[in-house]
Order: structure tokens, then sequence, then C-alpha cells
């Protein structure tokens, strides 16, 4: 497991226990609820810098309840976010996103009255200059900017398996092209923290291995990734760290191993009661 | 002074039940079939002129009403068919402009129909105005709130207490799975217009004898009633109503204590004020975006 | 990266030599101004579009805007004597200020709640225009002075044919800069999901505004132009079937196409000309039309006819 | 390629275009344009009108035309919006390229086209109520009906006749009830007149209680005077009785037409107004010149349409009339030759009373013509 991380610098003696890295987001005492039906409580947990962070749980545990809070789509009722080391809790997604933070979706969230290759250069908007009068009048400098992202998110949607679709109508592309579409449209704008929700949902196994490697070059190139997924022997293979949920409630945490034997965990996917 | 306010209070009370009931029929199609139906103030005119010019060739008044809505009713029925359900794909915005066409060329059959002029109708019963505490009233106006009272409530125990109904309602939660118990969607679809259509003719009759019957008399009243739905909260029948009757309490009083040329600006400051803190409408269901 | 500079150079090519070689064919200033009509209503269209079209958000009150530039230039120039050029800027001023102001609240609100709240912004335009009677003329409108810049007054059919042409190809060229830049796409973001354009970085809620003052300040150039060259306004020009009118010929065209936008905005200002040889049949033959466009081609005209020919990209 | 279908799409356009312009034909007709509000808030002015062009034109033309010359009349609805009036007099006078034109229902409509007129040269005729389009004087704007200042007069007189001196206004937002309300002040203020109240209302409002509460609480009124057209004085005297005030109550010439009395029902039952002598033709005396016109034209309207006719309908047969009778003189349609000979018009006797113009006065006709009438049992009545 550790191998995947190896991009790391290791200062540490021991080859086998990997030391996590400096937390980059930390949640304290999250909780949100909706109409008095509480989605998330009392929750914190932390992902280290570099790592792969699993969330697991079953349907309706609070996962992507936690992704939209995380991300700034929900605010907290109550509780902390932070991130690089700054409060941001309730902060709007796009200033989060300007700290380093992107993410896919559950339900597919696809521009599709672009083209594919517009998608992911939407995913370059922090870099680039996007401001009107120089758009009016297509300024030069602005034109040679766009054009290098034109260039960038090409590169990117190859690095996808996606080089077949670059010239593509997002509208036309089959289903597990978008999952990919979405990944590279988050990567595009460089992120530190990418926070995948349900990568593989709906892919065939071919698909979800294909999944599974680009999830692994992107942490390899030194991103942290927050993964809510299903596919447990998914979770299991590439994760560094798991947080078990179930009704919004933190269950279990540590590493796969250690999630993968605890009783509550096993007893919350059988359907008994915790 | 007091008899002022409550001359204002009525007539407002007046118009705004017309405003209630085309709100009414906004919300039922836009519950059955996520449309907003800008031809509902067509349905208001074909009552209204309907009922002028058959009452005016000898038909009793209260067949004349019923043929009006039979009428309307049909109208609703073809527009639901040949324009809304062929574009259900359609954005909002495609659709709105259907409906816009529909009435547009509904005004232009009508106008061949019953010719351009003003047609009258007779009060109901008698135009003796009425004297309460100094104020008074036309018999027309008791017509007019009792008709949509009565109407309103019909409508509340038909959703209720009726198994059509009920479909009708379990369509505007959930489409799908409605579609899944067996609910004939489309059937949905075309029974809320030719539902909207009935309340809208009915409105048109009994207000004609206050504001005359014209090709054109549907025209500001739909607009009201669409402002009236959103006041409400757009799908909630009780809010349509609620709405519509502070529409035309509101109106009412702006012109009286402001400007009566400004009055029909005082509905929509209201709305905007309204929608600036409630962007569902006063009893709107708040949606949370998912994700 | 060529296929779209290509694509968009070969339209404006053929906008351009369509309003080169027009005058040729348009016999007499009746034909003249007809076309310039057209125009006008064309560049209020393509400032409708980035907002209706590109950016998702619906507006059913932007006659009011173009009502607004409008009776700048007539009272500014009129009451007060102002320079036109004066009160053109300071019409688009306003109206820049004003759909500002209210566009942040109003662009919280989706679909028909967003489309309530327009109608009644511009609903009130139009009623405060109508009721100011000392300064607008009231509901009969205003006689406006001609345009006049440097002392040289524009006058006549054939010179604001070339002012519009020239107008309507200048806009038709900013739009679709816009169209193909970051702003553009990420206008175009915040229509196909708003959420998504959010976490990789764009304030949709500074683009919605963006888009709305811009398309406003179309409308209020627009608006203002006509008034000089129409000599007469009336508050007509700003109410809610002004307003359904223009949106309307953003649909028909093809909603997110600007080519569509100005065909849209031709074909509905001539079809109410040509449709006067129905006489009482006008109306019935312009619904109709309206409605069966919509449920056939629900795109619209321009996108259908497109994507009738399988090698061509739309524009 | 391109060049053709550019070529054949621009000439799609000029076609559509030119369609309804025609072609000139053989017989070299008289060409007539008409612009009326046959629909919107005034076409129980305008649609009369049309009709009573079409009549004519019609009955003209079986008649052998005029000097051998057939009438070719186009008519434009403007819906009763100035700006639409404005965008069909420039076709008419540049597609159409029409002699002469008669109409302008409205005072806006006709406001709106006389600017264009004055520019392009062509003799107008128009419809329309207020005194501001023939005062001042506009060389090639001419005007049928009688003014708002003297159906002002003829209120005022009658008033004194009643020894009434506090008068009450309700005017329209429009046109011609600003300019009825403009004038109203000015008649008041020479005839020692006091206003008591000057209440407006919309053209289209269909409810006008507030502004009668705030007239009836008045103690100070004696009388109301409303001046407006359309259905919207029907409105106004059906509120006011509701409000059981139980003052005089005058309209304007506006309203004179049955469609008022029918709209208005009952309500209208003992309100006075001065208007031409077309709707009260039985009663006048058969000393009146005008009597056998009236009459005459009141039996082929009626006879062509099967209802009553209304004064609007004589101001369309009064326009059309003076038009074609001075191209018999003009010897032709020469524009200037013609804008002179309706100018000499003189003893015309139409449905609003005999008319003399000159270079001064471009309506003609004085305040004899104005009878005031009052609604009885549901009839028009000479007022004593």
């Amino acid at each position: 497991m550790n191998m995947l991380t190896s991009h790391e610098p290791s200062s540490d003696a021991a080859p086998t226990a990997r030391r996590p890295g400096p937390p980059l987001l930390r949640v304290e005492h999250l909780s949100r609820e909706f109409g008095g039906v509480l989605a998330i409580g009392d929750l914190s947990f932390t992902v280290a810098a570099g790592d792969i962070h699993s969330i697991i749980g079953p349907n309706g545990a609070g996962k992507t309840t936690l992704f939209n809070l995380v991300t700034g789509v929900y605010k907290p009722s109550g509780g902390r976010v932070l991130f690089d080391g700054a409060d941001v809790s309730g902060q709007a997604p796009y200033r989060l996103a300007a700290r380093g933070m992107s993410r896919t979706f559950q339900n597919l969230q696809i521009f599709f009255n672009m083209t594919a290759l517009e998608n992911v250069m939407v995913g370059r908007h922090l870099h680039l200059d996007t401001r009107l009068l120089p758009a009016l009048f297509r300024f030069p400098s602005l034109v040679r900017r766009d054009s290098e992202a034109r260039d960038r998110a090409a590169q990117l949607m190859t690095e996808v398996g996606l080089s077949r679709y670059i010239g593509a109508d997002a509208d036309s592309m089959p289903y597990g092209a978008l999952k990919r579409l979405e990944i590279a449209r988050a990567l595009a704008s460089q992120p530190k923290l990418l926070l995948l929700d349900e990568p593989a949902a709906g892919l065939n196994a071919t698909e979800s291995r294909e999944i599974d490697e680009v999830i692994k070059t992107v942490a390899a190139s030194g991103v942290t990734v927050i993964l809510v997924e299903h596919d447990m022997k998914m979770v299991m293979g590439i994760s560094d760290h798991i947080t078990a949920l179930n009704h919004g409630r933190k269950l279990a945490e540590g590493t796969p191993a250690e999630v993968a034997a605890n009783p509550d965990v096993i007893a919350a996917y059988l359907g008994a009661a915790p | 002074m007091l008899a002022e306010l409550l001359q204002y209070l009525l007539s407002g009370l007046t118009i705004g039940a017309i405003y209630a009931l085309a709100g009414l029929g906004f919300s039922i199609i836009y519950n059955a079939s996520h449309v907003i139906n800008f031809a509902q103030g067509e349905f208001i005119m074909i009552g209204g002129m309907a009922s002028a010019t058959l009452t005016a060739s000898g038909v009793p008044l209260p067949l004349a009403i019923l043929i009006g809505c039979g009428g309307a009713m049909l109208v609703g029925v073809a527009v639901a068919k040949f324009a809304v359900e062929r574009a259900r794909k359609a954005s909002t915005v495609t659709l709105i402009i259907i409906t816009i066409g529909a009435s547009i060329f509904l005004r232009g059959v009508a106008e061949l129909v019953w010719g351009k002029d003003f047609k009258r109708l007779d009060a109901f019963s008698g135009e003796t105005p009425i004297q309460l505490f100094g104020a008074s009233l036309q018999p027309q106006s008791l017509w007019v709130m009792g008709c949509a009272g009565v109407l309103i409530v019909a409508i509340g125990l038909f959703f209720n207490k009726t198994l059509t109904g009920k479909a009708m309602l379990a369509t505007s939660h959930n489409r799908l799975a409605a579609q899944l118990v067996g609910i004939d969607v489309k059937r949905v679809v075309l029974a809320s217009f030719a539902l909207s259509a009935a309340l809208g003719a009915v409105g048109g009759a009994v207000v004609a004898p206050i504001t005359f019957s014209y090709t054109e008399m549907g025209i500001m009243l739909g607009l009201k009633g669409f402002t009236a739905a959103v006041l409400g909260g757009l799908g909630h029948g009780p809010g349509a109503v609620a709405g519509g009757l502070i529409v035309g309490v509101a109106e009412a009083l702006g012109a009286g204590y402001l400007s009566s040329a400004y009055k029909d600006a005082v509905a929509f400051v209201i709305i905007l004020a309204v929608l600036l803190f409630m962007p569902n409408g006063l009893f709107g269901k708040r949606g949370t975006e998912r994700v | 990266m060529n296929r779209i500079l290509h694509g968009r150079l070969t339209g404006l090519a053929v906008l351009g030599a369509i309003i080169a070689v027009l005058p040729v064919f348009l016999t007499n200033n009746f034909h003249l101004d007809v076309a310039i009509l057209a125009g006008f209503n064309a560049v209020v269209c393509v400032g409708l579009n980035l907002l209706i079209g590109y950016a998702g958000q619906i507006s059913l009150g932007h006659a009011g805007f173009f009502g607004i530039g409008a009776y700048a230039s007539g009272v500014l120039v009129g009451v007060y004597g102002w320079p036109p050029v004066a009160a053109l800027l300071a019409g688009a001023a306003f109206v820049g200020v004003l759909a500002f102001v209210v566009a942040k609240p109003i662009l919280r609100l989706k679909g028909h709640y967003l489309a309530m709240a327009t109608l009644g912004i511009g609903i009130i335009v139009s009623i405060v225009l109508r009721t100011e009677s000392g300064l607008t003329g009231g509901p009969d409108g205003m006689m406006v002075e001609p345009f006049k810049i440097f002392g040289v007054e524009l006058y006549g059919e054939k010179a604001w044919y070339w002012v519009v042409g020239v107008l309507l190809f200048g806009v038709v060229w900013l739009s679709l800069n816009l169209i193909d830049s970051p702003m553009g796409r990420a206008l175009r973001a915040v229509h196909g999901s708003e959420v998504a354009a959010e976490v990789v970085g764009v304030d949709t809620a500074r683009f919605k505004v963006m888009v709305f003052v811009l398309s406003a300040v179309f409308a209020s150039v627009a608006g203002s132009l006509f008034a000089h060259y129409a000599g007469l306004i009336t508050p007509a020009k700003a109410d809610f079937f002004k307003s359904i009118e223009l949106v309307t010929m953003v649909v028909f065209g093809g909603m997110a196409s600007t080519f569509g936008a100005v065909v849209g905005a031709v074909v509905l200002t001539l079809l109410p000309q040509a449709l006067t040889v129905f006489q009482d049949y006008q109306q019935i033959v312009l619904g109709a039309i309206l409605m069966a466009t919509m449920v056939f081609m629900p795109k619209g005209l321009l996108p259908t006819l497109a994507g009738l020919l399988p090698s061509r990209r739309r524009a | 390629m391109r060049i053709r279908l550019l070529s054949t799409m621009a000439a799609v356009v000029g076609l559509t275009l030119g369609a309804v312009a025609g072609t000139a034909s053989a017989a070299d007709p008289i060409k007539v344009g008409a612009i009326v509000s046959a629909t919107g808030p005034a076409s129980f002015l305008g649609d009369p009108e049309k009709k009573v062009l079409e009549l004519y034109a019609d009955r003209i033309n079986q008649a052998g035309g005029v000097a051998g010359r057939p009438v070719q009349l186009t008519v434009y609805d403007d819906g009763g919006a100035a700006d639409k009036a404005a965008s069909f007099t420039k076709r008419l006078i540049e597609s159409d390229k029409v002699d002469v034109i008669v109409g302008g229902t409205t005072t806006a409509t006709t406001m709106a086209a006389v600017p264009l007129v004055e520019r392009g040269e062509v003799p107008f005729i128009s419809l329309a109520g207020a005194v501001v389009i023939v005062e001042p004087v506009k060389k090639w704007v001419f005007k049928t009906p009688h003014t708002d200042r003297m159906a002002a007069e003829k209120v005022m007189d009658d008033l004194k006749k009643r020894g009434l001196t506090k008068l009450a206004l309700v005017s329209e937002d429009s046109g011609f009830g600003k300019s009825g309300r403009e004038q109203t002040l000015a008649v008041a203020k020479e005839r020692g007149i006091e206003l008591v109240a000057d209440e407006t209302y919309g053209a289209k409002d269909t409810d006008v209680t507030a502004q009668l509460t705030k007239i009836r609480n008045n103690p100070a009124a004696q009388a109301v005077l409303v001046f407006g057209l359309g259905q919207g004085p029907a409105v106004v005297t059906k509120n006011y009785r509701q409000l059981g005030i139980n003052l005089p109550l005058y309209q304007s010439h506006g309203v004179a037409s049955k469609e008022y009395i029918r709209l208005a029902g009952g309500a209208a039952e003992g309100v006075r107004l001065p208007a031409a002598g077309l709707v009260v033709a039985s009663q006048l005396p058969d000393s009146d010149p005008q009597k056998k016109v009236v009459v005459e034209f009141t039996q082929v309207y009626q006879e062509a349409f099967s209802v009553e006719v209304s004064t609007f309908a004589g101001h369309a047969y009064d326009g059309l009339m003076i038009a074609l009778d001075a191209v018999k003189r003009a010897g032709g349609t020469d524009k200037a030759k013609l804008r002179d000979a309706i100018e000499q018009t003189k003893g015309y006797v139409g449905t609003g009373g005999t008319v003399t113009m000159s270079a001064k006065d471009h309506m003609g006709l004085t305040l004899d013509a104005f009878h005031m009438v009052e609604v009885k049992q549901g009839d028009w009545t000479l007022a004593k």
C-alpha cells in the first residue's frame, strides 16, 4: 500500500510503517441537520497531506453531505473545517477552490452545453484572465494564455485516458468517459486536495480498474485525495486511511486493515444494530 | 375614513378573487407539468366572451357559462396535447414561448369569432348597490367572491378527497414514482389543463359584468395570476389564493392612498420585496439542491 | 481551436457581406426602415442571448433597459439640452448601475422566480415611464430630437442603416470574442452546472451579475440610438410585450448561438410586416408560427438548420 | 455560389417586404392610405372608421370612381399604439406611396404621424379630437372632428345654464384625455368655473372606484366631467352609479357612440355630452342643412353593418369625402395641389357639421355644429 505514496520524501527510518504527513484537512465537531434530521453529527477527523483517504459507510451514512460541507456547497450547522491551517467553515466553493480544493460529483455535473475540452478548460479558470474588457476585445495576452490552457487541457484529457474525446461535445460522450472528464476538470485547477465522490459508481470492472490507476497516478503526483466509494475492493486496495461513517457519525477509523476488522463496521454493513 | 378603507378593501377583494382563481390555475398546471402556462389569461377571456355573446343571443346565463367552460376546457386540453406535451423535454424558456404563442393564437381566433369590440354582460342580480358601513358594493362583487370561494373550496376537496385529485397531487410530488404506481401522467397533465381552463372560464364569466369582456381582457388578469402564484410559492394552491387576494387588495389600497397610476406597480414591488427575502415565495418549499 | 476560430471568422464575414450588400435590394425607405428596426432588435438580442442562451439566466424585463436608454436620450437631449452622445453614455451608465444593483439579489432566484422578478422590474420601469408624464410625455410617448455628433446631424434611413449595420457587426464581434474567452466559458459553465463551476473556482454570482449588466447596457445603447432614429418613443418600447418579443427572438433564432439571435431578431421583425397581408388572421398566423417552431425545433431556427448540415459545426 | 445565395436571400427579404406594396395598375387609382385603431382600447372608434372607409371606397368604385379613377384604399390597424401608427405612416408614404392619408383615430396616433407627413409632404386628414392637432396650424395636417376645446366650452356653457360653478374633472392618461384636461383647465378659467378635483385614470383600467371615492367625499363638487375614449368612460360611469354619486355627469364627444350606452347600460341614464348632429339625426329640425346628409349616411351604414352608427364612423366618412372632393377640385392627385384644395374646402356639409376651412383653420367647424345631448331610456336625445 505504502508504495502509492512513495513519491514523498520518506525521511523515516521505518520503511514499513509509513508516518502520516502534516494534516491538510481537519474536520472538527462538524454537524449539519436538514429540517431537524441530523445528516452529520459531531464528526471529527484529519486528512494527512499526500494521503488517499477514503470515507466509507452504508447508503445514507452522510458521505455526500460531508463532501458538500467540506467543499462549501452546504453550510455547517456546527463545528469547523480547517483547510491548510485556515478555518474555512462556510466559505463559498469558489473561494475554497482558490485555496486549492476541488471535487467531482456522485451525480454527474458536466457542462453539457460545451465541448469536452472546454469542460476541462473551465477547470483552468483560476489561472486565466477572466476580466471583461480583455475578453471583449481579445487582448493578445489573453489569447496566448488561453491557447496554453487549451493545450494543457488536452494533455490532462490524455492523462485520464480521454484522448479520443478531445474534439467531442460533452453531450455525446458515454457515462464512463464523463466520470473521467470530471476528474480531468478538477485536476485542471491544480488542487492540493481532490475529493472524488464515487468515481467508480456505474462503471464495469475494466473501467473501475482504469479509474483506480488514474487515482493512483494523481496521488503519486502529490495531490491529496479524499475518496467516497462503495467498491470495497478498490477502497481497500488504494487507501492509506479510512474513516467509516454510519448515520452521520464516525463509526471507526484507521488503516484499511484496521477498519475492515472493526466489528462495528461489519455490523453496519450487514445491517445489524451498531 | 373607515368607509373609504372599506371601499378599497371590497374593490381589492373582488379583483383579488379573480387573481386568486387565475393563480390557482397556474399552480395546478405547474404542479402537473412544471409548465408556466401564459395562456391562462386566455381561458379567462374565453369564459368572459362566451358568456357575454351567448347571453346576448338569448342563451340562458347558466348554460352560457357552462358552454364557455366546456369550450375553454377543450382549448386547454388541445394546448396541452398539441403544444406542451410534444415539447416536454424543451427548456423552461422554450415552454414559456410556446404558451405565449398559444395565447397570441387564441386571441387571434377570438378576435375572428367574436370581433374586436367590448361585450357587455348584465350583472347576475341587478346593479342596485349594496350599502355597507358607508361603502357601496356591486351585487356582482358578491358573485365574484362567492364563486371564487366555492371553486377554491371545491378544488381543495377534489385534491384531498378524490382518487383523481390524489393522483394529480402524487404526480406533482414525484412524476416518476407516480408513473411507477400506475398513474397515467399524460392524462394528469391533460386533466390539469382542463381544470385550470374551467377555473379561468368561470372567473371570466363572473367578472365580465364588472370589467366588460374583450379579447385582450386576459392579458393583465393572466399576468396578475402569475404574480399571485409566484407570490404564494409556485405549485402551492392555498398560497396562490392568498397571493391573489394580497395582490388585489394591495392594488386597491395603492390606487386609493398612493396613486391610481402606480397601482399596477404596487403588486410588482410587493413581489420583488417578497422574493428578496423568500426566494420561493411566501409558502413555497425551500428546496436544497442535490448534487 | 482552429475550427472555432474559423467558424467565427466565416460567420462574421457572411454577416458583414449581408450588411454591405443588402441596401442594393432595399428599394425604398420603408424597406430600409424595417432593416434598421431589425438591426436594433438584433443588437439587443445578441446581448440578451449572452444572458439567456449562454449563461442560462432568463430575463423577461429587458425591454425596461431598452426603454431607460431610449428615454434617457429623449429626456436629457430634449428637455435638458445635453449633447446626444453624452445622453447615450449617461443612459448606459445609469442602466449599468441599476442592473448592477438589482442583479445581485435577483440572480439568486432560479427559473420561474427569476422570470417573475425580471418581469416585475420591467413592468415597474414601464409604469414609471408611462406615469411621469411631465418628463416622458406619458402613455403616448415623446418626440426625440435627431442624433448629432460634432455638429453633424444623422438624418435619413440611408445614414442610419450604416450606423446600425456597423453597430450590429461590432456587437456580434464582441459577443463572439467574449464567448470564446475564459469569462465566456465561465458563463456557459454557470448554465451547465453552477455547483460544478463553483468547485473549480468560478465565482458564479459575479459572472451572472456581470453578464446581466453587460446585456442591459447593450439594450440601453440600442434604446438610445433607436430613440434618435425613430424620433418618437412610447412606454410600449419598455413594456412586458416588448420584453417577451425580445426573448422570443432569442429563443426562436436559437439559444446559445450569437448568429441565431441575429436571425431570430431579423425574422421576427419582418414577420409582422409580412403578415399584414393576412389582415385579420395576422395574430393567428404569428401565434401558430411561434408554437410550431418551438414545438418542432425546440433548439431554435439556426441550430436546427445547422444540424441538418452534418459536416458543419454550429457557429 | 455564396454571392448567389446572398442575393437570393436578399431578394426574398425584399419580396416579403414588397409583397403588400403592389404594383401600379393601368387605371391609375387614387391611392388613399388610412391608419386607424381598429383594435385596442380605442377599437370602438377605430373599428367603425375602418368599416366606413372600406364601405365607401367600394361604393365609390362601383359608381365609377372619382373623375374616372378608382379609389385604392390601404388600411393599417395600429392597435392604438403611437409608435405603430408612426411606422405604418412611414410605410404608407414610402412603400405604398399614397396620395392622401386619412386617419389617426386617436390624438396620440395622429401626433405620431404628424412629423412624418410634414416631412413627406403628404396631405393628412386626422379623425382625432384634440385641438393640438390643428393649433398651431400645420401645413399638411387637417382634421374632421370637433376639438376638445369646443367640447369643454359646450359643457361649461351648459353648466352655467344650470347655475353650477364647481366642477370635478376625471381625465384619461392618454393624448386625448391630457389635451382635454388642459383645455378644460383653460376654458374653466375663462368662464369662471372652479375646478375642485382633478383625477386621472388609465385607458385600460377596469376599476375607477378609488378616484371616484375621493370625488364623492369632496363636498365642493357640483358636477363631474369625464374626458376619455373607449370603454374607460363606461367603466367610470358604472362605478359612478355604484358609488351612488348623484351629481350631474358629463362626458366628452369621445364617447359619442351607442357603444358607450350599451356598455354602461342603465348607468348611462342622464349623462350629458356634446356631440355631432349625427347621433340625433332624426331629432334634428328639417331646417338643419345637415339633416339630409346624416339621415342618408345613417341609413347606408346601418344597412351595411346592421349596427348603430357612431360619430366616429361619421368622422371617417367626412375625412374620405373631403379628400376625394379635393381630388376633384385639384384635377388630380398632385400632393401640393391636393393640399391646397383641401384647405379651400368651403361649405362642405358632412356628418360633423358644415366645414369651411382656411389657411388659419384646418378643421372648419363652429360651435353651432355641436349639440348637447342627454342619454334618455338608452338613447340620445337633444338636451334642452
